[in-house]
């Protein structure tokens, strides 16, 4: 990770108590849950700062509701976690109309109505994910790939695209797409890969769009003795999956997307922001690719996620 | 007007239950239909009334053929009908009920003012002002709720009315002004229908009597020209020598004693006693408080003040299953609301009282349970004989006997019956009062509550009378009259 | 008078032009609700700073729309002993066709034309039941699983309108009252009269009561059933244009769930799922009520979990201080 | 027999001693099912090659656990005339439980701590519903919400039992067939012996048909509802635990909708949400055809979104084949 802002920028609105809203489109997955506590972590860094922290439970009216909620307690800025979300213009509008700052965590609206963003790339993640598969693959193999959901959600979309992309260069991969979504979540990754495993004869990888979904898959993949046959790789960097490539697994490797960083980054970013600096507007954050090798340098047992 | 039916065949789901009806209604006349338990007659009706489509034959209107499609057709012409089974939607109140599909609007909009106007004179009409038409449904005891439908049947000046079974929950001066109403229609030229197993108020009202046995016609008679067992004869086919059994009172000592039970609002200060061996009447006008008295002695509603005495000693049932342990069972007077479960069959709702009592380790015994059942069915002749056929298919008079049959299993010691033979035939009533009989042969005391005078004269050794929630009078049933007794349950000194 | 206490709610109704008066006085179920958010309100004013805001209040009716659409609907369906598990997925479909027409059509067409999507889907469901006499749980379980398929089937990514007047609909106040609180207070008025003062109000409640007296009564059962379950779905659709507007991006996955919260709305409001019982008056109160409680648990900077937790507790409470109310009547 | 062709499945049950063969013969709901099935099967079979293999079999079993032990649950608690929404929620709770407590706790001894947990939800919806006389809909509704909300407060963040040996109730075969799917049936097994052949059963039945007419007849109305709703939670509680240990890691965001598809499962294979009505046997025939749709849905590479069209559209079909039974009866 990086925190491209600087914290020490923050120092400077010491001044004043603010007051920072965090809109949460879900606090369901662990994902959100920490970057939600990283930001609360790293707001407490700073002595002059509270935090005020909304749920939108899933509901994109609700997040607009919220985002007027925070709007209504004055709140000096608003930090948003969009989850799947693609844009939310209405509760851009309204912090528009309010002159408040606005932060997007991980998720990048579409429109370009915000102040500053962070992120993962995900197009990038899907391309390391890619790169490892196709190279330990040595171009040929049947790679199954399990998305989490619906395509209005271009996270898991840009993810595949990446991996697609690079994969697709090597004529002797062939690419089985499970049919049914696998909800980003462990429990639907065994179920989608429980078919797959029936469907297909042999498999030689497997491509989730999150590490949640590849630990369930890992699970279906042993139960049903194919263990030897096949790896795994997926994206974000959950502690369980670092645990998996750690022990020598067939978890092979993970796209790190790192909560904690994010978090901390946007928290960071937009102290400096109310500090009166001018950011760059967006901010990718690195994405480098975790396996065995690696591991190491990544695992943080404390950590939520 | 004439209608004629013709070879009306109906069948439920194979099972043909009428073969080939032949009747005449005329305007201005009364036609009486009488028939044992299941012969068919509320099925007819509910051809008549297009609420079920026929299978075969026709109607003919004044020598015309009739299709119904639906209940709407029917209400067109003018036939209105009043089901055995109570109708009402309870959580309406009576106005909407009465006028249901046919509220009166103002500029599209119901107007309220007028619906309750119109439904206040109807009450009056047919002699029940004191119905408010703006309580519910739900809330009014049984007797009221049928007046209710009577009212409905009127809402629209009907060419025809077809009652099945008005009579079954009325008593006294409810009946007589049922009575009053039909012969004003039929004086106004209305022709009437009029299903009872009352044969007395049959002889009385009807100017002419069909009687059905097995979905078949068998013979249409003239009152003047017959006699009640004639028709029993001929709808039982057999003949009935005795209806009531001879009984000599012999109490025993006292089983039951009821002492000053109140409840509020209901009943007040009501005390008797129940001796084993001992068949007591309880006679009262509708709504004079002998049901509320009966479900609080059994537990199922909670007294305000007063004791219930079993063997001398005081008891108290918090629940109907404290009462049932203890022996004392209740058959209960609306069957459909508090007496059977009709979704499930014949064995369940025969064995709800007393499955418990078969179970070994939590387990029914099943076998045990069959052999039970078809020894109620067999004794109360319940019809079809077949205990897996779901209550509801049964006709009103056999879900009667299942819920005799539940509370005979129980083999209690007290044996309270609320309006036990309403909707049973002739044939089954005298099966029941000879069961009743032998059972307080075996020491069983029995307590009759109901609303037809003559049975409760008939069956019993000494009568209770209520009034407006009291204990007004008891007299030996056989030193007294219909009149007296009657007389006390309107409060006039005999 | 002391007879139908507990039923003033239908009984009211039908007072007499003597007892016009009695139309105004809520029953117990209305009041008890009313005297709670009262409550809640009078408590919260105090307390928390930001809740009797301007901008807090607006915020609060605009929640409720939703909420208070799909409520409308499904309690003329509960009315007839029936359930509209649908709801959200009209809502998704219906939101997405209005954000994607806008683009080639005008918009009030493109908002009629998505509404008439709305209807047409409930009507679907009301045939199903009315006409082939299906349980409404899996009818509508079935429908709403194929009518969010057919929502992805009609786009798979979000879409954001091209005409920004698309946005006023959800976005714009009359004073501090919003457009669509306005639009769903209206219609609720609507309700209300067609439930009280129209004979085919009576008869969905007849329906759900016992609806064999109310066929043997020569009133058209299937026709009525499938009355309610169009209604419903107009309300949806309504709903789901509002909040595409609202939200200014129309997603197909919007929605899931929402049904859950209106079917809560009208039994908070004492409506009854057996049919036969429930009132207008009451789902407002319990749309009011649920809005009120997700307002406040997040102005009172409730953490999110614990905000689970107080909002069944809360719910609990609520429906435990209308006792007496029995579960199968 | 042709008079009891819409309620063979009660009546079943039912019959005496002399008809004892009656017993075994399934009533036209679960037949019409089982053929659906068998057809479905047949097809798939000849048409797929995967479909017909062990380990898709092993796959279908493992897959129609969870749905089969709600819907059992559920069963009980829909022939009372109630719902229970809160069993996704249950799952959650006690699957993370179980998965937490076995660190700390001998394996066994853990497994019980959940299920017991589970019990205890089941009892407060229960005694919520018999005591205070509240709509099983919200009283549910409610626990649902605060059942997650605790599942929450207990962890944030998924768990992975520490135990291995955690992992063999949820893989383990014996044979082609999962210990899961054993217990499953097993548990099928014993529903069908308590609805059948125990008072107890008669009276969940009874309760749903005729609260008032089975009260006067002795039967304990709140003693049997809390058994209802608090086998729903033990069956829930075993649900949880069985995931968590199938998917080798337990979180907390589990078990969302699950209550739909136990519900659908029920209502397809017959019961009646007014209650009195349903079986054992229709009921694991709904699990079995839900269970298939999916299976086979995914092994034909039906995309996801017309994968929920197709099973909106088969679940409608599925019940449209056993017209007759009317909505409120
Ligand atoms: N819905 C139904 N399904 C199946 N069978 C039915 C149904 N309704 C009535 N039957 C059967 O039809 C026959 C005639 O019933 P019906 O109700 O017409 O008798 P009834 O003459 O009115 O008797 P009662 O004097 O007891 O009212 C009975 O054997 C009854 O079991
Ligand atoms: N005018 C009336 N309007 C409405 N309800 C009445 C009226 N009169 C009596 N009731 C109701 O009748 C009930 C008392 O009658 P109860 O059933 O105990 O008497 P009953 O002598 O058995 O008469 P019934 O023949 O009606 O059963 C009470 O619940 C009372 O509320
Ligand atoms: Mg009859
Ligand atoms: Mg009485």
């Amino acid at each position: 990770g990086s925190d491209a802002s600087g914290a020490d920028n923050g120092g400077g609105a010491a001044k004043k108590t603010l007051t920072i809203g965090i809109a949460n489109y879900s606090l369901q997955a662990p994902y959100f849950i920490a970057m939600a506590k990283a930001i609360e972590t790293e707001a407490k860094t700073y002595s002059n700062v509270k935090v005020i922290s909304t749920d939108a439970q899933g509901d994109a009216a609700k997040l607009t509701t919220n985002v007027n909620d925070l709007l209504t307690q004055k709140v000096d800025g608003i930090i948003i976690s969009g989850g799947p979300l693609n844009a939310a213009p209405a509760a851009m509008n309204a912090i528009e109309q309010k002159n408040v700052p606005s932060i997007l965590v991980d998720r990048k609206f579409a429109g370009g109505q915000y102040t500053s963003w962070i992120g993962p790339n995900n197009t990038q993640i899907g391309q390391g994910d890619g790169q490892y598969i196709a190279d330990r693959l040595k171009g040929n193999g049947t790679l199954a790939v399990i998305t989490g959901g619906p395509a209005d959600n271009t996270i898991g979309l840009d993810r595949t695209n990446g991996l697609l992309g690079v994969v697709k260069q090597s004529p002797g991969i062939t690419v089985v797409t499970a049919p049914d979504f696998g909800g980003w979540s462990s429990d639907g990754g065994l179920k989608v890969m429980e078919n797959l495993l029936a469907k297909n004869q042999h498999i030689d990888a497997v491509f989730c769009e999150n590490d949640a979904m590849c630990l369930g898959a890992q699970k279906a993949i042993s139960d049903a003795g194919r263990t030897d046959e096949m790896f795994l790789v997926a994206a974000d960097g959950q502690k369980e999956a670092l645990a998996a490539i750690e022990s020598g697994s067939n978890y092979a490797a993970t796209a790190v997307n790192n909560a904690d960083t994010i978090g901390r980054a946007g928290l960071d970013r937009m102290m400096a922001v109310l500090a009166g600096a001018e950011p760059s507007k967006d901010t990718p954050l690195e994405a480098p690719v975790v396996t065995k090798d690696n591991v190491d340098r990544y695992s943080n047992p404390d950590s939520i996620f | 007007m004439k209608l004629e039916l013709r070879g009306v065949r109906k069948g439920y789901g194979g099972v043909e239950v009428l073969h080939g009806v032949d009747l005449t209604a005329e305007g201005g006349r009364v036609l009486a239909i009488a028939g044992a338990n299941g012969a068919g007659k509320s099925t007819l009706i509910k051809v008549l009334a297009g609420a079920v489509p026929l299978d075969g034959g026709e109607i003919l209107l004044d020598g015309e053929a009739l299709t119904l499609r639906g209940p709407e057709d029917a209400q067109g012409l003018g036939f209105r009908t009043v089901y055995q089974e109570l109708s009402l939607v309870p959580q309406m109140t009576v106005t909407e009920n009465v006028l249901l599909g046919a509220l009166p609007t103002k500029r599209g909009l119901v107007d309220w003012s007028a619906a309750h106007a119109r439904v206040r004179a109807l009450l009056e009409e047919i002699g029940f002002a004191d119905i408010d038409p703006r309580v519910r449904a739900g809330k009014l005891s049984v007797a009221r709720q049928q007046m209710v439908e009577i009212a409905k049947a009127l809402a629209v000046e009907p060419r025809m009315l077809v009652l099945d079974e008005p009579s079954a929950v009325l008593a006294g001066t409810d009946l007589d002004r049922l009575f009053d109403l039909i012969r004003r229609l039929r004086e106004r030229g209305v022709a009437i229908l009029y299903v009872s197993h009352r044969l007395a108020e049959v002889m009385e009202i009807s100017d002419s009597i069909t009687v059905i046995k097995d979905g078949r016609v068998v013979d249409t008679l003239t009152p003047a020209r017959t006699s009640e067992d004639e028709i029993i004869a001929l709808m039982a086919g057999r003949r009935l020598e005795q209806i009531y059994p001879d009984r000599v009172p012999e109490p025993g000592k006292p089983l039951l004693s009821v002492r000053g039970l109140s409840r509020d609002g209901v009943f007040d200060d009501v005390s008797f006693d129940l001796a084993a061996g001992e068949i007591v009447g309880m006679f009262g006008l509708v709504g004079s408080g002998r049901s509320e008295v009966a479900r609080c002695v059994f537990g199922a509603d909670r007294p305000t003040s007063g004791t219930v005495e079993l063997d001398g000693a005081v008891t108290r049932f918090r629940t109907p299953g404290d009462a049932i342990g203890a022996g004392v069972a209740l058959v209960t007077e609306d069957r459909k609301h508090s007496g059977l479960v009709l979704g499930m069959d014949v064995t369940d709702n025969t064995t709800f009282a007393t499955m418990t009592r078969i179970s070994r380790a939590g387990l029914l015994d099943i076998r045990r349970r069959a052999a039970n059942v078809q020894d109620m069915i067999e004794r109360l002749g319940i019809h079809p004989p077949r205990p897996e056929i779901p209550v509801r298919h049964l006709s009103g008079g056999n879900q009667q006997k299942v819920v005799l049959a539940k509370w005979l299993l129980t083999r209690p010691r007290v044996l309270i019956l609320d309006e036990p033979t309403r909707g049973v035939d002739m044939a089954t009533r005298v099966d029941i009062y000879r069961m009743i009989d032998e059972l307080t042969r075996e020491g069983v005391a029995i307590l009759l509550i109901s609303s037809d005078l003559t049975e409760v004269l008939g069956a019993t050794d000494r009568v209770l009378v209520m009034r407006g929630g009291r204990l007004v009078a008891e007299v030996g049933s056989a030193d007294t009259t219909e009149d007296e007794v009657l007389a006390h349950s309107v409060g006039v000194a005999a | 008078m002391v007879l139908d206490t507990d039923s003033g709610e239908v009984a009211g109704a039908a007072a007499p032009a003597s007892a016009r008066w009695r139309v105004a006085v809520p029953s117990p179920t209305v009041l008890v609700l009313i005297g709670a958010a009262v409550a809640i309100v009078v408590v919260a004013g105090v307390t928390n700073d930001s809740f009797l805001t301007e901008g807090n209040m607006t915020n609060l009716l605009r929640q409720m729309v939703s909420t208070g659409l799909l409520a409308l609907g499904m309690l003329l369906v509960i009315l007839t002993g029936g359930i509209d598990l649908s709801v959200g997925s009209v809502v998704a479909l219906t939101g997405i066709m209005s954000a994607g027409l806008v683009s080639g059509l005008p918009l009030p067409l493109a908002i009629l034309v998505a509404i008439v999507v709305g209807v047409l889907c409930g009507t679907v469901n009301g045939v199903m039941v009315a006409r082939f006499s299906l349980a409404p749980f899996v009818v509508t379980l079935a429908s709403m699983t194929t009518f969010r398929g057919l929502t992805y089937v009609y786009s798979k990514t979000p879409i954001t309108p091209t005409t920004p007047d698309f946005l006023t609909l959800g976005s714009q106040d009359v004073g501090i009252i919003p457009i669509a609180a306005i639009i769903t207070l209206a219609m609720f008025a609507l309700g209300w009269v067609l439930i009280n003062r129209t004979s085919a109000g009576r008869a969905l409640l007849g329906i759900g009561g016992n609806r064999e007296a109310v066929r043997l009564a020569g009133v058209k059962v299937r026709r009525h059933l499938v009355l309610a379950y169009a209604l419903s779905g107009l309300c949806a659709g309504v709903a789901g244009v509002i909040l595409a507007s609202r939200v200014g991006i129309a997603q197909p996955s919007v929605g899931q769930g929402f049904e859950l919260d209106a079917i809560a709305a009208c039994v908070i409001g004492g409506a009854s799922l057996s049919g036969g019982r429930g009132t207008i008056g009451g789902t407002l109160a319990g749309v009011v009520l649920l809005g009120l409680i997700d307002n406040l648990l997040s102005l009172y900077d409730v953490q999110s979990y614990w905000q689970q937790v107080l909002k069944g507790l809360i719910i609990a409470v609520a429906i435990l201080m209308r006792r007496g109310e029995r579960q199968n009547t």
